[in-house]
């Protein structure tokens, strides 16, 4: 194998005297899905969060390509490469959906001072990149706050696969989508690590997870219980674990083995 | 290429007047507003407020309203206020009349160094508010009192303890820049519309107006490259995500510290800019100059259609407000009401304008 | 026929209200329509365009405050150019004539300052505060500079806000920080005079000297039971009677008086206090 | 079978000239668990808000426990006996969790004047019921907005479960839980069930409505597919209806039958 | 039960000393800023200024200030803004100087109705804010001007042309409620100190200090009953709810239309209490009372930690805000500095004083 793209080693990350990592260490090849795993509050989102410049952690050190970097802002972390999907989706609902999709990076044409945001062409690519992923946007300039849940969603993940060069971080991407649009973001996900991009992908489903990860580590309250690469454990292995380990009610109805 | 981005026929989407796409838009919403206002003065004012002079004469303070107005619409859009605004003029006055007074620089420096002395104050207010955290409400409000205080100790100073230095139209008379910054333009095509006889003339034979405020023109112009610059631009795009959501806008890799700083540039820079033209019209300067003036600039934005919480608004918006506010404060001159009823009107008259503004946008864009 | 008075107080200031008073008792007695108009604030920009406001409507006469010539010179020239009569009043003796101005009614402030300083030197003060409740309004400033120089004396402006209460307790403060003050000027009688009273009557002294700048009826029943010295009164009410009856009468006869016309100062000491206060309740005086 | 709780005929609703709903036919009896399906931007959202209060639909009659009703506000609709889960949850970031659960509905102690609100039962019976949904809060004066999203959502959840006295409405109430959470979840809905509350279910996870939906309603482009009850259905019909009859993407990795 | 409700040690949690604990709270932060000017004055003022009747003589506007300054923290927490405050204590102030003057009622029935009439003008601005939808900052800006206005109007109509209505105190002065709202309460017990020495006596031997000032105590009883309300009531969760996100607080069933037409009508019942006070102690009302108070209040409000957000601040903030801002206007007149300066110095102070404040809240509280 080559050389991880990032490397993290021990981050701690404190809020006031909330504890959220207590010392993870986590890497990303490039071309692999890496799937970070845990239960609710573990501390998956706050540790992607260090990762793309959001956060600056407590203690620990980030390595990017090999050297030593701490990312000031996720500006930094976007000019090194790095897209991020957050779990909060960072869209401004009152902005229409081509100003979020190219916000903070806007393609212009014109030179000197009549270089201007390239309105049209920016509808056009985003209106195409939505119905790669399964939406059929009425009109690129709706504000993104009228827009669905799941529509609003696929915005962010079309945004970051379109701008994820080296690394694409996807925080619970799927979660408010429907089946065809996640049938597609998965199918985005295989596509863009086959291009040698790092894939970081946080679910809660482990039929997701299993579907695209090559590797799985778990975070449970702030802490890594391990990583294991695809093949070396069942999903019902892998469920339990992010469970944290703890019994899961019993359904009267059947739901499987897996939620 | 294009196909796909015209996906044909949603079947989702009733078809929609073009009347009521233009007006769905916020800056057009203060449109309704000034017709209405207009409409009200015709009625009630003296006929004397829609003659060329008569408009002139409202549309000047409107002008230099406004540009303080549009600087603080851009500012509110990105989500910050700046209540030094007033004072600012106070102080840019000032320096500017110390430079070219008492220093006697010639235009072409009082003005740049005018022109940076603001911009750096701005930029400083920008910092402590990026530094510290802190509301730029109570930050700015610091420097209105700071600057306010420093305009009257800078006055006494420079003058031998009067609060009012005078001499600048002296000073500046014979410049080069002196036509740009005070006075009317198109002075010659008055004149020869007059000589023709389609303007009207004083008893003297000289146009009733003698040209076009300077202001007026600054204030489309600046109301103009504020608009291209919201809409048009990747600054304006930054602008917007960073009042919308500041985090948000940082997390998607908006320069958040520098578009806030340079707003607050442009918005200390807009009131030198008033106080540079308002000096050199006037000659003199004092230690109330702008005095209130950071309210009226806020009433300007919101009127147009700002929002307070940031994220929302239009250049164009508040130019109309500027309007606005300008037709309903002077043009109540024209009228016969008495001037104790002055506020009660002047209360009245932009309640009014605002609900009707608002009630065309909420009929044209259906419920939200 | 029209007359119309643009002034830099407004309608609110319990001064200008009485100046108000005044021009609305003219229209009545001589029968021509009168619109009194001022800025919002003191703010010579705004007013500079309310008279270009009005010369738009081509009055019979035009009747304006001049507190900063510079900045309303041009207005007022562009009136004269336009074949309006101008008469000034209140403040700008100094320039009225030169703007072109017929003539002017009122008192020069600085002087007026000078004398009430002088009146309070005289009955023993010897360290002095002005109270200045709008501090950059030259026509104000002008009252304390005056006060200075007539005083002979140390003398340091209070600023203050428009709140009496504020007014109170800085009175307070000072005379309490620095127990050698034993004259308070103020530049407004309700809104520093009567407060100053309430003040010093607080702190228990019977030594300070209290005078302010034009009448209210609280501050002349001070002076009349002694609590205050003197009030300085200019008569504002003839600024705004007297230029509109000048401007009825030169519109109508072509009439109008040689020169300027002193309106005051006129210092009103405990004897006449008594009889002033009824028609200050009025908003006559 | 009883009457329907809620009787929904012909809702439309159209925002300016968007057309969200166009004539939606959906009823809910109780004790029964009626599953909500459909596409992203289908108008699942739109439509329970119109159940809930929170929009007046533009056409259309609401017949609540057999009398037509219209409800002007949430607040009308939560005295009927419904309570529900927002997809965007509805809380408030700056306020502490106890004070999100009990925000409008807060239980007082003492009585006239001094009636006040009863914090420290609240704060209990707030850390029971997000324990019984399977959170340990860290305290219950936390703010909601540092939460992660899926403690975020139990709270809506368990709010929601506290207040339901006739209808519980959950849009994608499982979006952001962990698999224990979920398991949690469901079981809860299960357990409502019983005790004749109607549940209108929203999710787009296919196995989740097969385990406790009893009658199934798929929405597409703003009108109702069809309803199907328990049993009538397989797993992979449902899927294929929920999108939209479209094609999903095939991946290279195996999705197994249903995403 | 206990058990549940503390589920024991959770190794997420560092544990945090009790200080930390306490400083993490809004209300306390805006003490350090108090502590901080009391030191500065403390070394630069006069000493007369920490003397009993020197803090008295400070209290007393920070104290009417302050009442005004609490209801606009509890609107501003509850998401609204309130400019026409100022406006409200002159019109509130004509109201009952008429009614006490004019009509000749006692004060049992014309505070009730000052009250009233306060809170309804207040249940209108409200009113037209949520009908309309349009920002309260506009909104009430326009009741500002119409009521400045209406106090001139009405003041000259009940009193022949004076903008000052007189005679309040003589027709109040043996109504059995004066005492409540004027003057000096506790008189006896001062009196009592200064006979036996404690407190310094005039020559008369009566007290330097009558009594504590009637506002001080309602100020106090104010900030504790709006504090009971906002941390301790059903109504006070509203508020918070109302104005952290009004939309999805009434997607959870909070009545947001009742909590802001209250809350507006509250802030107007501020306004009137304070202008009866101030009447009653002046014996008078004029035509620019409450000038610009609307802006202190808010100033008042964001010192002690409100957000002009909403849904976030407190009214022991405000409280304490109310005493900077009032030892900052008063105390610099005990200073020796040139009071030219003032102004330079308030907004100096002023910036400190809230640096201050945040810069404790974020040490003990953590980044965020
Ligand atoms: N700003 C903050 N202040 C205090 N605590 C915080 C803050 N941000 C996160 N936390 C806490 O840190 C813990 C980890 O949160 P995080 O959002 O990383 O969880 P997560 O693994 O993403 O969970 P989920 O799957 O629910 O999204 C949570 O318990 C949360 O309460
Ligand atoms: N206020 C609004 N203004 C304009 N359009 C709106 C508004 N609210 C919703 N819509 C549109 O109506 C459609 C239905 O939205 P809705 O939120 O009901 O979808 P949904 O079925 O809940 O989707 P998801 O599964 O993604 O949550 C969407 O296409 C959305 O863009
Ligand atoms: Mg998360
Ligand atoms: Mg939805």
């Amino acid at each position: 194998m080559t050389n991880p793209i990032i490397h993290m080693e021990g981050i701690k990350k404190h809020f006031g005297n909330v504890i959220a990592l207590n010392g993870v260490t986590f890497d990303v090849f490039p071309g692999e899905c890496h799937c970070l795993l845990g239960d609710n509050g573990a501390g998956k989102s706050t540790f992607i969060k260090t990762m793309s410049g959001v956060h600056k952690p407590t203690a620990g050190t980030i390595n990017f390509e090999g050297k030593p970097l701490s990312f000031n802002s996720p500006r930094d972390a976007m000019e090194a490469g790095i897209a991020t999907v957050f779990q909060d989706l960072a869209m401004i609902p009152l902005m229409s959906v081509t100003r979020n999709f190219f916000m903070g990076r806007e393609p212009t044409k014109g030179r000197g001072i009549l270089k201007r945001f390239d309105i049209d062409a920016a509808n056009e690519i985003c209106v195409e990149k939505m119905r790669d992923m399964g939406i059929n946007l009425r009109a690129p300039d709706q504000a993104v706050g009228t827009l669905s849940g799941g529509e609003r969603q696929t915005v962010a993940i079309a945004r970051a696969v379109h701008f994820g060069a080296k690394v694409l971080i996807l925080d619970e991407p799927t979660s408010a989508l429907g089946v065809r649009q996640t049938s597609n973001v998965l199918s985005t996900i295989a596509r863009v690590r086959e291009q040698g991009v790092g894939v970081v992908f946080i679910s809660h489903n482990v039929r997701h997870a299993m579907a695209v990860g090559d590797r799985f580590t778990v975070l449970n309250r702030g802490q890594t219980l391990g990583t294991a690469s695809k093949g070396n454990i069942t999903p019902a292995e892998l469920q339990d674990l992010m469970a944290g380990g703890q019994e899961l009610a019993t359904l009267e109805g059947s739901l499987g083995g897996t939620v | 290429m294009l196909a796909k981005a015209n996906p044909g026929i949603d079947e989702r989407i009733k078809s929609e007047p073009f009347m009521t796409r233009l007006m769905k838009r916020p800056e057009l919403g203060a449109i309704g507003g000034v017709i209405l206002v207009t409409i009200f003065f015709m009625i009630t004012a003296d006929s004397a407020m829609f003659t060329l002079s008569g408009i002139m004469n409202f549309m000047t303070p409107a002008a230099q309203l406004g540009i303080l107005g549009i600087a603080a619409a851009m500012l509110m859009i990105g989500g910050e206020f700046d209540l030094s605004i007033g004072s600012m003029v106070a102080f840019a006055g000032m320096i500017f009349g110390v430079f070219t007074v008492n220093v006697g620089l010639p235009l072409i420096f009082a003005i740049p160094l005018t022109l940076a002395f603001a911009a750096s104050i701005g930029a400083v207010n920008g910092m402590i508010v990026i530094r510290t955290g802190l509301p730029s409400f109570i930050v700015t409000l610091a420097s209105l009192f700071i600057l306010r205080g420093a305009s009257l100790v800078g006055l006494k100073l420079f003058t031998d303890g009067s609060t009012q230095l005078r001499g600048v139209r002296d000073a500046v008379e014979n410049d080069f820049l002196t036509p740009i910054f005070s006075g009317e333009a198109f002075g010659f095509v008055f004149r020869k519309l007059a000589d023709i006889g389609v303007l009207e003339t004083f008893k003297s034979g000289l146009p009733k107006v003698p040209g076009v405020p300077v202001e007026i023109l600054w204030f489309i112009a600046f109301a103009l490259v504020a608009t291209y610059i919201l809409l048009r631009t990747s600054a304006g795009n930054w602008i917007f995500a960073t009042g919308g959501d500041s985090n948000a806008a940082q997390n998607s890799g908006v320069p958040v510290r520098r578009v806030k700083i340079s707003l607050f540039m442009v918005t200390a820079m807009a009131a030198a800019l008033v106080a540079i033209i308002t000096v050199i019209d006037a000659g003199s300067t004092d230690a109330r100059r702008g005095f209130m003036k950071e309210f009226e600039a806020i009433i300007t934005a919101v009127i147009g259609g700002c929002l307070l919480t940031g994220g929302y608004g239009s250049a164009i918006g508040a130019f109309f407000g500027a309007i606005i506010f300008g037709m309903v404060t002077i043009g109540l001159t024209y009228t016969d009401f008495d001037q104790d009823w002055f506020q009660v009107f002047l209360g009245g008259m932009l309640l009014i304008a605002v609900v009707f503004n608002n009630a065309i946008r909420k009929r044209v864009t259906g419920e939200r | 026929q029209d007359i119309i008075v643009v002034a830099h107080g407004q309608a609110n200031d319990p001064f200008w209200s009485v100046v108000k008073n005044g021009v609305e008792k003219a229209a009545e007695h001589t029968g021509v329509s009168v619109d009194f108009r001022s800025p919002e604030t003191f703010d010579m920009v705004a007013m500079s365009q309310l008279i270009d406001a009005a010369v738009n409507q081509e009055p019979d006469g035009l009747v304006v405050s001049i507190p900063d010539a510079d900045a309303l010179g041009p207005s007022i020239e562009r009136a004269v150019a336009a074949g309006i009569p101008v008469i000034s009043m209140n403040s700008g003796s100094d320039v009225a004539a030169e703007l072109g101005a017929l003539l002017h009614v009122g008192q020069s402030e600085y002087d007026a300052g000078v004398a009430a300083g002088e009146k309070l030197a005289a009955m023993g003060g010897s360290k002095g505060i002005c109270v200045n409740q709008e501090v950059g309004n030259v026509s104000l400033d002008l009252r304390c500079q005056g006060f200075a120089d007539g005083f002979g004396q140390e003398v340091s402006v209070i600023p203050t806000q428009n709140d009496p209460t504020e007014v109170q307790a800085k009175v307070r403060a000072a005379l309490e920080a620095d127990e050698d003050v034993d004259t308070v000027l103020g530049l407004g009688a309700s809104l520093v005079g009567e407060p100053a009273v309430a003040a010093v009557e607080a702190l228990g002294r019977n030594d300070v000297l209290i005078a302010s700048f034009d009448l209210s009826a609280g501050f002349l029943e001070a002076v009349s039971e002694g609590k205050a010295s003197f009030a300085i009164d200019q008569q504002q009410f003839l600024q705004g009677y007297l230029p509109v009856v000048f401007l009825a009468m030169n519109a109508e006869y072509g009439l109008v008086p040689g020169g300027d016309v002193p309106s005051g100062p006129n210092l009103v000491t405990q004897d006449a206090a008594g009889l002033v206060i009824e028609l200050s309740a009025q908003g006559i005086r």
